[in-house]
């Protein structure tokens, strides 16, 4: 077993990318930028040093055309890793996306399946304005056919994209901007766990569901929460599809109350499913109406303190989950 | 089946063009007898030539997409009449289970990558069907056949630029047959020559009359021989669309006269003409494969009508791989809830 | 006042625009077959020969291309209907919807805004099997900036796109394609009560909260119910956004249950907005948690008995009332 | 300003591209003074013939978009640089108080329908506006200003196809810096003569040397005419992008001896040399133009510098227009659920 060392998200991504790769000859990255240039963030860097430009894919900037060919490539027998450099790049390639990949096998009878991984990188975090910061996994997570995984930490980032790249189904990933040079401990043993949610800190008085960077405040929230003497569970859900409605019902089940943070706007957004599924099954247990602390429901604005403002934040957590519990 | 001496290659296109159009017939037949899943079906008479001329140069390994008027193609790349049959009647012996329907046919056998019901929708994949063949090193060829149309869709342009930037061996096959619904091709592109958008790509592009399959056969033959070598192309292929759009439509928005004068580049008739002027079959042995076609696709009607429709838990079944978590259907989850 | 005939929904969209062009002459229609053929469904039937082919422009087929025309005519002085033939198809033109049409009067700090309408239709009810049947409302809803309305009556049809023709931004109206040969008596002078629900029918009970053709499966759903001695609410909520929080709120206060029926897939879908706001403004009156009766998460398939057990039904709507309320 | 004699017009030209070089300066000198909003800003030094030529035949009533790198162009067409360094800086007093930066900056006065942070995205609003002229007789005309990479994107030919169709005054600028991010223009197109591409869609194509700014706009001037008559039109200006992609990018992915030899095409140097050889200025008469625009810019960076980051209540203005309902802030709406 390897020793755990400290990687950050980025690292940990292309090491899993380059694991993936050197197991199974059958991957191919495609996308903008991802080879020569190595990924707009990086992730893919030197990965065309070690497996060629037959296997990293520089295409021109043409998102339909580059998702529909991993469509067909992976209908053929690749198992390609498609990158949209931006998640609000989707809407160019959402046909291929939604009507192709997720339809196919269920279209076709079974017959033919789409084995292809989507990697994509959302949020906030670096004043990209309007199109460059959305966090869309709402679209994704209503659109039957599509597994869809967003990792918050280092070790999750490599081995949710290892299992994601075996998966028999079209996968989306969605990483978070601001999270790349976060640092962490990988454990590249530890099982993927997919589909599974995950209590990263067990607590009595409240829980809060969470996913991607809104882990990291939620962490840093419930540690200042701690002080006051305010003891929150948190939950990381790793996965939106599969979504592990156990895990959150059980822990909601126990502290009677439950707060939702997502980056993503808040109307028919994340929250909304995660809150509708705990009335549904936490409904006796809970206090409290489960409370969604989302991003705002307006385009993201450039200016840096707009930006932020835009967004949860751990003060924000903070407050709320204080008046959560009446204090 | 383009390498048999020309009698029997002749005469093989003549049985594949009436099979087609027997075949697109009967749907139309089985449509107003209530037995098909919808009224969504485009029919493919009038086109024949494009289907049969093309995908008489393919076989193991190749694969293509087509559009939503793609029963021919895949009926003269060697489908099954009765599973198509039935699964444009939307029965569970269909090739896609009766979930698929007319728009929405397919075999992984056949390297039927997907009709589609979105125009244009199935084009791309083809290039990833080309990156499949460099990288498996396979000498297969992946062909995207769609309607005039569907040129003014931006993805076939993003396709064919990546198609010829990558050598890849893919043909984009455009079935013009004049019309995209009701807009005629002269009312949606000022200039129609769209082999000249293809090679303004790189792309070799060419031109064929629809109205004789040896034609079309012979340009989609050295058009696919360059693509497995690398040389991406695009051929037109011009017809007519005999009837409307779909089954239902009945072409208000063009005349007697036009129709009239559309019909006559009907490939079947010059093939079979060729066929009796060039004396290689006589008007009996022609009459005789038609029964024997008749017969054929009769029995695949008979096939779909005998189908079943599927059960209804079938749809929970195929949204992801077997073995995978599966939707759970919605009243067994309020059943939960207020399960008490 | 017009005397009130009978109308189909079809015909009350297509007076609609009559209307609307006639009184405004900056408005377009562009789209596909929308002239000459009269639009797929037949809504704009006629219109070319009132208004021209320069206010009913056939396009090619280029949703993208065409959707964005829209966007730039509508900066530019004019009121454009772009028509996409079926909803299903947003995925080809979600980047000029989401990115552009949406976000450009925030982007560009209020100067500019998009007065232009995106008429589609969508649903099942024609065995158009996976790619022509969608309800992708969500996707809509879940982006700042676009307004939307589904329609469920004749009268509605017609208010609802008159107002929708009046409106500074971007505005997205959904029919129902089993809707079109619908018959009901068309009210042109009714209000248009724009962004408020409409209590369909009143009752003690339980609320049940729909929109488009879901009001009359609700509707006749109700009827049963009431022979059966349960006393249903049936509320219309008519536009998505604005959404009409209040009304349904109140109905639950009052009835203590909530059933929320769509026909859009379950899944971070319109359901779960509806039932994470009836959970968080309702919930002290809340009897049992909110129950969402939605289609299923699948792809739609061809077979239509299939077709038909993907979405919710009337008997399922009574039966699943009945469970709500233990009996 | 090209109706105007050759001495006054050639000296404009200087100074637009040295108002627009400036400019660009400045803006990355800001961004090193942490002073802009992000550090998403895409320079256009080097392409500011394009930006000159083109725009020197836009009036009152036209209107354009452009791409991510866009500064430059409206610059050109008339913009203030206060509001525009504001803008980029994030700051209220910005074209779009400071909600866009630097890819989003638009303005409703001078017909600068916006700059896209989506490649090819802004490129389909010119046939809106080419819709809008014909509906109300105007004479206007619509550019959109994209790059080589977008000459990818399927939307531009769906656009271009649309605009020959209909006869609509557009023109079509593709500013050829010769990369998109890292990707030299070979490396996404097997063919690069991307004019003969609007061709066959039925456009008036042409290319022009984006190192001589009169060059283009003799070629960009008679294309305009021609829009204006209805013929849609498509440029193709080459240049070469002399820095990084953004502000970050120190472009590893090409050699400094192609840096070097890519800079030489400076349509600065060009003009200004051209302006003494003709004697139409003096070294002394150029070095003044530099300065007075070196002052007007530096003002514009103090008026950015000066700009107030707009207060978090503007964060809810404007999603929808002034008197709609506005979306309620999400700490008000929780405030109310846990309010009692
Ligand atoms: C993306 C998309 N746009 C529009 C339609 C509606 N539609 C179906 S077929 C068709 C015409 C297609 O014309 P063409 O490509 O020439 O094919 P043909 O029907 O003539 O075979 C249209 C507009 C669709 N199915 N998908
Ligand atoms: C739809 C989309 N795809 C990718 C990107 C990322 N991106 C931003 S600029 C750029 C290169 C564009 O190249 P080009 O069109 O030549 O313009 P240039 O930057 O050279 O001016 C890319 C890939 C984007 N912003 N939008
Ligand atoms: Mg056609
Ligand atoms: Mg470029």
């Amino acid at each position: 077993m390897s020793e755990p060392i400290e990687f950050t998200y980025r690292d940990a991504l292309r090491l899993a990318l380059r694991d993936a790769m050197t197991a199974d000859s059958s991957i191919i990255v495609i996308g903008e930028e991802v080879g020569l240039y190595g990924g707009a963030y990086g992730v893919t860097k030197g990965l065309i040093d070690d497996f060629g430009p037959e296997r990293l894919i520089d295409t021109p900037i043409s998102e339909a055309g580059l998702v529909g060919a991993a469509v067909g490539a992976a209908m053929t027998g690749l198992r390609p890793v498609a990158e949209l450099m931006y998640v609000d790049f989707i809407g160019l390639a959402m046909d291929q996306i939604a009507n192709q990949a997720a339809k196919i096998r269920y279209m076709f009878g079974g017959q033919i399946g789409v084995p292809m991984l989507l990697r994509t990188q959302g949020g906030t975090g670096r004043s990209g304005a309007a199109q460059h910061s959305q966090s869309l996994e709402a679209w994704i997570m209503h659109t039957p056919g599509l597994r869809l995984a967003m990792p918050a930490t280092v070790t999750d980032a490599y081995v949710l994209l290892r299992h994601a790249l075996t998966l028999p189904d079209p996968t989306v990933f969605i990483e978070h901007k601001a999270l790349y040079t976060q640092k962490g401990i990988l454990d590249r043993e530890q099982p993927a766990d997919w589909g599974q949610a995950k209590v990263l800190r067990a607590g009595s008085d409240l829980t809060i569901v969470t996913y991607s960077r809104m882990v990291h405040f939620a962490l840093e929230a419930a540690g200042s929460l701690a002080d006051d003497g305010i003891d929150a569970e948190v939950i990381d859900l790793r996965t939106l599809n599969p979504l592990d409605r156990e895990t959150i019902v059980a822990s909601v089940a126990k502290t009677g109350r439950a707060l939702v943070v997502t980056e993503d706007t808040l109307t028919a957004g994340v929250s909304a499913e995660i809150a509708a599924i705990l009335q549904e099954e936490a409904f006796d247990w809970l206090e409290e109406p489960v409370i969604r602390l989302a991003g705002e429901d307006i385009p993201i604005p450039v200016a840096p303190e707009l930006e932020a403002g835009s967004i949860p934040s751990p003060a924000r957590i903070i407050s709320t989950a204080r008046k959560l519990m009446r204090r | 089946m383009n390498d048999a001496p020309r009698n029997s290659r002749s005469t093989e296109y003549y049985r594949q063009l009436l099979r087609v159009r027997t075949f697109e017939e009967r749907v139309g037949e089985l449509f107003v007898r209530g037995g098909t899943a919808g009224s969504m079906l485009h029919l493919s008479i009038g086109e024949e030539a494009a289907a049969v001329g093309v995908t008489a140069h393919m076989g193991d390994g190749d694969s293509f997409t087509t559009h939503h008027r793609g029963h021919g193609i895949f009926l003269a790349r060697g489908a099954d009449p009765n599973r198509m049959m039935a699964e444009i009647a939307g029965a569970e012996s269909g090739y896609c289970a009766g979930k698929g329907g007319s728009m929405h046919i397919a075999d992984r056998e056949l390297g039927h990558l997907g009709a589609n019901a979105i125009v244009g929708g199935g084009i791309p994949a083809v290039i990833g069907a080309g990156l499949s063949a460099r990288h498996f090193k396979s000498n297969a060829v992946s062909v995207a056949f769609f309607g005039d149309g569907a040129a003014q869709q931006g993805v076939l342009y993003e396709s064919m630029n990546m198609a010829a930037l990558w050598s890849l061996p893919c043909l984009f096959v455009c079935i013009n047959n004049q019309y995209g619904m009701g807009t005629k091709i002269d009312r949606s592109a000022a200039r129609t020559e769209f082999e000249d958008r293809a090679t303004a790509f790189g792309l070799r592009g060419a031109r064929a009359d629809g109205g004789d399959v040896e034609k079309v056969a012979e340009v989609a033959g050295e058009l696919i021989e360059a693509a497995r070598a690398g040389a991406a192309g695009f051929l037109v292929v011009d017809c007519y669309r005999f009837h409307g759009h779909a089954r239902m439509d009945k072409s208000p928005y063009r005349d007697d006269a036009e129709e009239t004068e559309g019909r006559k580049t009907d490939p079947l008739a010059l093939q079979r003409r060729r066929l009796i002027e060039d004396a290689l079959l006589s008007e009996s042995q022609c009459d005789e494969i038609a029964e024997s076609v008749t017969e054929e696709m009769d029995a695949a009607v008979d096939f779909a009508i005998k189908g079943r429709q599927p059960a209804q838990d079938a749809l929970f079944q195929d949204v992801y791989a077997p073995g995978q978590p599966a939707p759970e259907p919605v009243d067994q989850r309020i059943a939960k809830v207020l399960a008490e």
